[in-house]
C-alpha cells in the first residue's frame, strides 16, 4: 500500500461521490459542486498515475501533471460559466432550479 | 502554396485567430473577421480534401516536431476531409444567413448579440476542426471543451428564461460527459503511457483497464451526443437557440462527440469492445429513432419538432458499430453509409432549421397549427423545407436515401436484418412529421405575414436544400475518399 | 515509512469527509465553505504526490478562484432569502419586479437598476422554509440507482488502482531529455509550453470563450457596463489595510512564481492566479471599481496573451521544426516573454470570470464602436 | 550542533501543535461564535509561530528560512483581517452565531 495507491483509492471514492451528488442533488448549485468533486477525483487519478511514472529524477511524470493543470483551468472556466448562468436564471425566474414551470405556449 | 500538412494547423488556427481578434477589436470588426475566417476556412478545407483525393494518403503534421507519445500529431484521413468540407459548407450557409439578423449597425455603439454570435461561431468552428483533425485523446478533450464553451452561449443568446435553463442543463450534461471522457483518458494513459490514437491502436490489448476506459468514454460521449436515454438536454437547447445557431448545433456540434466515439472504437481501441457493446449502442440508436420520431410527431412547435428529429436521426449513426465493425464488403458499405448519413443529415437539418427560422420571422410564431396557406406565402422556403424533409425521410434522389439505403443493404447483407426494419420505420415516421408541416402549408387559407423575407436569404436556404439533394448522386458503393487512412483490418468487435 | 502512510491516511480521510460533507450539507452556503476547505486539503494531497505545479494550481485556481465564484453565488442565493447585513455584490430584494408573461421587464416597475432583485425570496436550505418544495426530494429509487452506478464506477476504479500497483509507463525520461534544448528546468512547464503547446494554446481560446459566455449573460440594457450591481463601498478599516498592504507583496510573489516556473514549480497560470487574487481583493475592498467590459483597453489586454502565444506559434512556421516550435538560441527568453504576457491576460480573464457579467450601465464616453 | 537543532525543532513544533489543539478545543467548546473566533485566532497564530520557529533550524538555506518567516507573517496579516471581518459581520448580524 504505497501512498500513490492510497490516493488512487481516494480518487476512486471522490469520483463516486461526485457522480452520486451529480445524479441525486436537484439544485444546480449543488450539481456544480458535485461536478467539481468529480473533476478533482479525475485529476487526482492523473496525479496517481504520474506519481507511479516517476523517473529520471522527477517526482512524477510531467505529462499527466501538465494535463491536470490544463484540466483545472478548464474546470474553473466551466464552473464560472455555469454559476453565471445559474445566477442569471435566478434573476430571471426567481428560482435557482432546473425544473421551471413550463413556459406558457407564447409566440 | 503552403505545404499541405501545414494546412491542418491552419484549419484549426484560422478560426482560433478569428476568436482572439474578434475579442480584441469587437464591434463591427467581429462580423468582418468572421466572414474572412469563413472564406479562409473554406479554402483550407478544400485544399486538404483535394490533397487527400489526389494522393489517396492521410496527411499528418507533428506539432513543434515533438513526435508522439511526447508531442501531439494532427492527422487528416478520409473521414476528416469529408467532415471538414461539410463544416465549411454549413458554416458558409449559416454565416450568409445570419449576416442580416446579427448585423452590427455602422457607427452605433457595440451591442451584445452580434459580438457574441460571431465570436462563438468561430469558436464552434475551431472546436469542430480540432475534433476532425486532432490525433491525441487529450487534444480531443480540449476540442470538446471548445465546442461546449461556444455552443452554450449560442443557446442562451436571446436571454429568454427557458433558453437560459436549457443552456444550464445542456452545460451540466456536457460537463459530466467531458469528465467521464477525461477519466477514460487517465486510465488509458495509466495503461499504455500514451494518448496518441495511432500508438494506442498498436499498444492496446482487451484488458480490464481498456474495457473500463472505453465504457466510461463511450458513456460520456453518448451524453454529449444526446443518444436516446441521455437526450433530455437537446430539444429545449436546440429549439431555444436562434435559427442560425440551432442549425449549426444540430448539424455539426452534436456530431463532434459522435466522431470521437468512432475514432475511439475504430482507430484507437480496435477489437476491444465486444459485439455485445456494439449491439447495445445500436439498440439505443434504434430506440432513439423510434421514440424521437414519435415525440417529434406530437410537437406543436416547429423548432421543437426539428430538434426531436435530430435526436431521432442521430440514432441512425449508431448502426455503424455493429455493421461496420467486422472487415468485409458489407462493413465497407456500412461505413460509407454511416458517413453519408452524417453529411446528409448535417446539410438537410441545417436547411430545415434555417427554413424554420425564416418561417418564424415571417409569421411571428412557429406553431405548426397556424401554417395554413404558407406554401403560397413563402413558396421557396417551403420548397427548401420539403427537400430537406425528403433527405431526412430517405426518398430516392437525396443524400439521406443513399445513406439509409447503404445501411439497409449492409444490415441485411450481414444478417442483422432488424436494423433494416428500424430504418424503414424511421423513414415512415420522418415522412409523418415532415408531411404534418407540409400539409397545412399547401392547403388554402390566408396567411398574415408579419415581416417580408428578402429573396437572398430564401436562396441560401434553398441552396442548402439542393445540396442535400445533390448528395443523392453519390454512387451506392464504398467511396475511395472515405477509405483513405482507414486501417485495412477494420475489426472493431471480434 | 508507516508514519508517513498514517499522515497520508489522515489527509485522505479528511478529504473524503469534506467531499461527503459537500454532498450532504443542508444549505448551499455550507456546502461551498466545505468545498473551499476540500480544495485546500487537495492541494496538500498534490504535494504528497510530488506535483508542486499542480498543488499551486489547485490551491490558486481550483479552490481559490472557484471558491470565490461559488461563495459569491451562494451568498446571492442565500441573500435573497434572509439578507445578511453587508456583503459586496449582493442584490437586495427591495422592489418586487413584476415579470410580464414573455419574460420582458414591465417598464412600470423598473425601479432604476434595482429590478435585478428576484421577484420571490427563495431559500435553498430546506430547514428554513417549511414545506417549500423546490424540485422535490429525489425519490428513493433515484437515490438507489445513483448509488449503484457510482458504486460500480468507484469499485471499478479502485480495483484497477489496486490491480495495477506497479510503476506505470512514463514519459518522464523523454521529457527531461529535451529540456536543456528549451533552456528549461521544470519539466511540467516544458510540457505545457513546448511538447503539448497546442493543448495550452487551445485552452487559452477556451478561457476567452468562457469569458465571452459569461459576458453574453449581460442584459442588453447594460452591455458594456461594469460588473457588480453597484460600486462596492469602501470596506471597513481592516479590509482596506489588507488591500493596501498585500497587493505589492502579491505582485512580487506572482512575478517570482512566473520567473521560477522555468526551473521549479510555478508558471504562467499560478502567477496569473495570484495576480487575480490581488485584483479581486482590491475590488472587494472598494479601492478600485471593476472595469467596464466594453472598454477597448480591457479587450486588448485580455486578448494580448492568447494573441502573443498564437503569433509566436505561427512564427514557428519559419523554422524547419514548424508550428509552435521555438528557435534553440532564444528559446528561454522567448518562452518567458510569452509566459509574461500570458500571465497578465490570465490574471485579467480569471478576475473577470469571478466578477461576472456586467450589471451597471456604461457611461457613454467609453462605448466601443 | 545538529542534535541541538533537532531537539529544538522537536520541542517547538510539539508546543505549536499543543496550541493548535487548544485552539480547536476552544472552537468546539466555547458557547458562541465571538469567543470561538477569539480562541481560534489567538491559539492558531501562536501555534503557527512556534511551528515556524521550530522549522527554522531544519531550513537548508537562509533564504528558505526567510521564506518560512514570510509565510508566518502573511498568515498573520490575512488571519487578523479575516477575523476582524467575521467579527464585524457577526456583530452587525445581531450577534447570532
Amino acid at each position: 500500500m504505497t501512498p500513490a495507491t492510497l490516493y488512487g483509492l481516494c480518487s476512486a471514492v471522490l469520483v463516486g461521490a461526485g457522480l452520486y451528488g451529480m445524479l441525486v442533488n436537484p439544485q444546480p448549485l449543488r450539481k456544480i459542486l458535485s461536478l467539481n468533486l468529480l473533476g478533482s477525483g479525475t485529476f487526482l487519478l492523473f496525479g496517481v498515475i504520474a506519481r507511479r511514472g516517476a523517473a529520471a529524477g522527477l517526482g512524477g511524470d510531467p505529462v499527466p501533471q501538465a494535463m491536470v493543470i490544463t484540466g483545472i483551468v478548464v474546470a474553473f472556466s466551466a464552473t464560472a460559466l455555469a454559476v453565471a448562468l445559474l445566477l442569471r436564471v435566478f434573476q430571471e425566474t426567481g428560482r435557482p432550479t432546473l425544473d421551471q414551470p413550463a413556459p406558457k405556449d407564447g409566440g | 502554396m503552403i505545404a499541405a500538412p501545414a494546412l491542418l494547423v491552419l484549419a484549426i488556427m484560422a478560426p482560433a485567430t478569428g476568436v482572439v481578434l474578434a475579442f480584441a477589436f469587437g464591434g463591427r470588426a467581429a462580423e468582418w473577421i468572421a466572414i474572412a475566417t469563413t472564406v479562409a476556412g473554406a479554402a483550407i478545407a478544400a485544399g486538404i480534401a483535394a490533397t487527400l483525393w489526389s494522393t489517396g494518403l492521410p496527411l499528418r503534421y507533428v506539432i513543434g516536431d515533438w513526435a508522439p507519445p511526447l508531442g501531439i500529431a494532427l492527422r487528416a484521413d478520409g473521414l476528416s476531409a469529408i467532415m471538414l468540407l461539410t463544416s465549411a459548407v454549413v458554416m458558409g450557409a449559416v454565416v450568409l444567413f445570419a449576416r442580416e439578423t446579427f448585423a452590427q449597425r455602422p457607427g452605433a455603439p457595440e451591442t451584445r448579440t452580434p459580438l457574441i454570435f460571431w465570436t462563438m461561431l468561430m469558436g464552434v468552428w475551431a472546436g469542430l476542426n480540432a475534433v476532425w483533425l486532432a490525433g491525441d485523446l487529450f487534444t480531443l478533450y480540449v476540442a470538446l471543451e471548445l465546442l461546449t464553451f461556444s455552443a452554450v452561449p449560442l443557446v442562451s443568446l436571446e436571454g429568454k428564461p427557458e433558453t437560459l435553463v436549457a443552456a444550464l442543463r445542456y452545460m451540466l450534461f456536457a460537463l459530466v460527459g467531458s469528465v467521464l471522457y477525461l477519466l477514460g483518458c487517465a486510465l488509458l494513459y495509466g495503461g499504455y503511457g500514451t494518448l496518441d490514437l495511432e500508438l494506442l491502436a498498436h499498444a492496446v490489448r482487451a484488458e480490464p483497464v481498456t474495457v473500463l476506459a472505453a465504457a466510461l468514454m463511450t458513456a460520456g460521449l453518448a451524453a454529449k451526443t444526446a443518444l436516446f436515454p441521455l437526450h433530455l438536454w437537446l430539444p429545449p437547447a436546440h429549439a431555444g437557440a436562434p435559427a442560425a445557431a440551432s442549425a449549426l448545433l444540430s448539424a455539426l456540434v452534436v456530431k463532434g462527440s459522435f466522431i470521437l466515439i468512432v475514432r475511439l472504437w475504430f482507430d484507437a481501441l480496435p477489437g476491444v469492445a465486444g459485439a455485445g457493446a456494439a449491439t447495445l449502442l445500436a439498440a439505443m440508436g434504434a430506440a432513439a429513432i423510434i421514440c424521437g420520431s414519435i415525440v417529434a410527431l406530437r410537437q406543436a412547435r416547429l423548432k421543437l419538432m426539428i430538434a426531436y428529429s435530430t435526436v431521432a436521426q442521430i440514432g441512425y449513426l449508431f448502426f455503424l458499430f455493429p455493421l461496420a465493425g467486422a472487415a468485409g464488403h458489407w462493413s465497407r458499405i456500412a461505413w460509407t453509409g454511416g458517413m453519408m448519413q452524417l453529411v446528409a443529415h448535417a446539410v438537410a437539418k441545417a436547411a430545415m432549421f434555417l427554413a424554420a427560422g425564416l418561417i418564424g420571422e415571417a409569421l411571428g410564431h412557429d406553431r405548426i397549427a397556424g401554417f395554413a396557406g404558407l406554401g403560397r406565402a413563402l413558396p421557396v422556403v417551403m420548397l427548401a423545407f420539403g427537400l430537406a424533409g425528403m433527405s431526412l425521410m430517405g426518398l430516392p434522389p437525396s443524400g439521406g436515401f443513399v445513406a439509409k439505403a447503404m445501411l439497409l443493404t449492409a444490415s441485411v447483407g450481414e444478417g442483422q436484418w432488424w436494423w433494416a426494419v428500424v430504418i424503414l420505420i424511421g423513414g415512415l415516421l420522418a415522412a409523418g412529421y415532415t408531411f404534418r408541416v407540409l400539409a397545412p402549408a399547401l392547403a388554402g387559407g390566408p396567411v398574415p405575414l408579419v415581416a417580408p423575407i428578402p429573396r437572398s436569404r430564401q436562396a441560401i436556404v434553398l441552396g442548402l436544400a439542393v445540396c442535400a439533394l445533390l448528395l443523392g448522386l453519390v454512387p451506392l458503393r464504398p467511396s475511395q475518399l472515405l477509405e483513405v487512412g482507414r486501417p485495412v483490418a477494420m475489426a472493431v468487435s471480434r | 515509512m508507516s508514519l508517513a502512510l498514517l499522515a497520508d491516511g489522515a489527509l485522505v480521510l479528511l478529504v473524503l469527509g469534506l467531499a461527503f460533507w459537500v454532498n450532504a450539507a443542508a444549505s448551499g452556503f455550507a456546502a461551498v465553505v466545505g468545498y473551499v476547505a476540500f480544495g485546500l486539503l487537495l492541494a496538500l494531497a498534490w504535494m504528497r504526490l510530488a506535483a508542486g505545479d499542480v498543488a499551486l494550481t489547485e490551491a490558486a485556481v481550483g479552490s481559490g478562484a472557484t471558491g470565490a465564484v461559488l461563495v459569491a453565488a451562494a451568498m446571492r442565493l442565500r441573500a435573497a432569502a434572509d439578507p445578511p447585513p453587508s456583503w459586496p455584490g449582493v442584490s437586495r430584494p427591495s422592489t418586487p419586479n413584476r415579470r410580464s408573461a414573455d419574460g420582458r421587464d414591465t417598464p412600470g416597475h423598473d425601479g432604476g437598476g434595482d429590478d435585478l432583485a428576484p421577484p420571490a425570496p427563495y431559500s435553498d436550505s430546506h430547514r428554513d422554509v417549511p414545506g417549500h418544495d423546490e424540485g422535490g426530494k429525489p425519490g428513493l429509487s433515484l437515490r438507489l440507482a445513483a448509488l449503484v452506478l457510482s458504486g460500480l464506477v468507484t469499485a471499478g476504479l479502485a480495483g484497477l488502482v489496486l490491480w495495477t500497483a506497479g510503476p506505470a509507463p512514463s514519459l518522464a525520461e523523454a521529457a527531461t531529455r529535451h529540456l536543456p534544448g528549451l533552456g528549461m528546468g521544470n519539466a511540467v512547464t516544458g510540457v505545457l509550453i513546448a511538447y503539448r503547446a497546442l493543448d495550452t494554446l487551445l485552452e487559452k481560446v477556451v478561457l476567452l470563450l468562457a469569458l465571452g459566455g459569461v459576458w453574453s449573460l449581460t442584459r442588453d440594457r447594460v452591455w458594456g457596463g461594469r460588473p457588480f450591481p453597484r460600486a462596492i463601498p469602501a470596506g471597513n478599516g481592516a479590509l482596506i489595510l489588507l488591500a493596501r498592504l498585500l497587493p505589492p507583496i502579491g505582485i512580487v510573489v506572482a512575478v517570482y512564481v512566473l520567473w521560477v516556473g522555468a526551473t521549479d514549480p510555478g508558471g504562467a497560470f499560478q502567477g496569473g492566479a495570484i495576480l487575480t487574487a490581488m485584483w479581486i481583493l482590491v475590488m472587494l475592498a472598494g479601492l478600485r471599481d471593476a472595469p467596464p467590459i466594453g472598454s477597448r483597453r480591457l479587450r486588448l489586454a485580455v486578448a494580448a496573451g492568447p494573441a502573443a502565444f498564437l503569433a509566436v506559434g505561427l512564427a514557428g512556421f519559419v523554422l524547419p521544426t514548424g508550428f509552435l516550435s521555438y528557435p534553440e538560441s532564444i528559446a528561454k527568453p522567448l518562452i518567458i516573454a510569452v509566459e509574461a504576457v500570458l500571465t497578465l491576460s490570465i490574471a485579467l480573464i480569471l478576475g473577470l470570470l469571478v466578477a461576472g457579467p456586467a450589471e451597471r450601465p456604461p457611461d457613454p464616453a467609453e462605448r466601443l464602436r | 550542533m545538529m542534535l541541538l537543532g533537532d531537539i529544538a525543532t522537536g520541542l517547538l513544533v510539539s508546543a505549536g501543535v499543543v496550541f493548535f489543539l487548544a485552539g480547536t478545543v476552544g472552537l468546539l467548546r466555547f458557547p458562541d461564535s465571538m469567543t470561538r473566533l477569539h480562541a481560534l485566532t489567538k491559539a492558531d497564530s501562536l501555534g503557527l509561530g512556534l511551528v515556524v520557529l521550530g522549522l527554522l533550524p531544519q531550513a537548508a538555506s537562509v533564504l528558505e528560512a526567510l521564506k518560512l518567516v514570510a509565510v508566518w507573517l502573511l498568515t498573520q496579516l490575512a488571519g487578523a483581517t479575516v477575523t476582524q471581518l467575521v467579527a464585524r459581520a457577526i456583530w452587525r448580524g445581531g450577534g447570532r452565531s
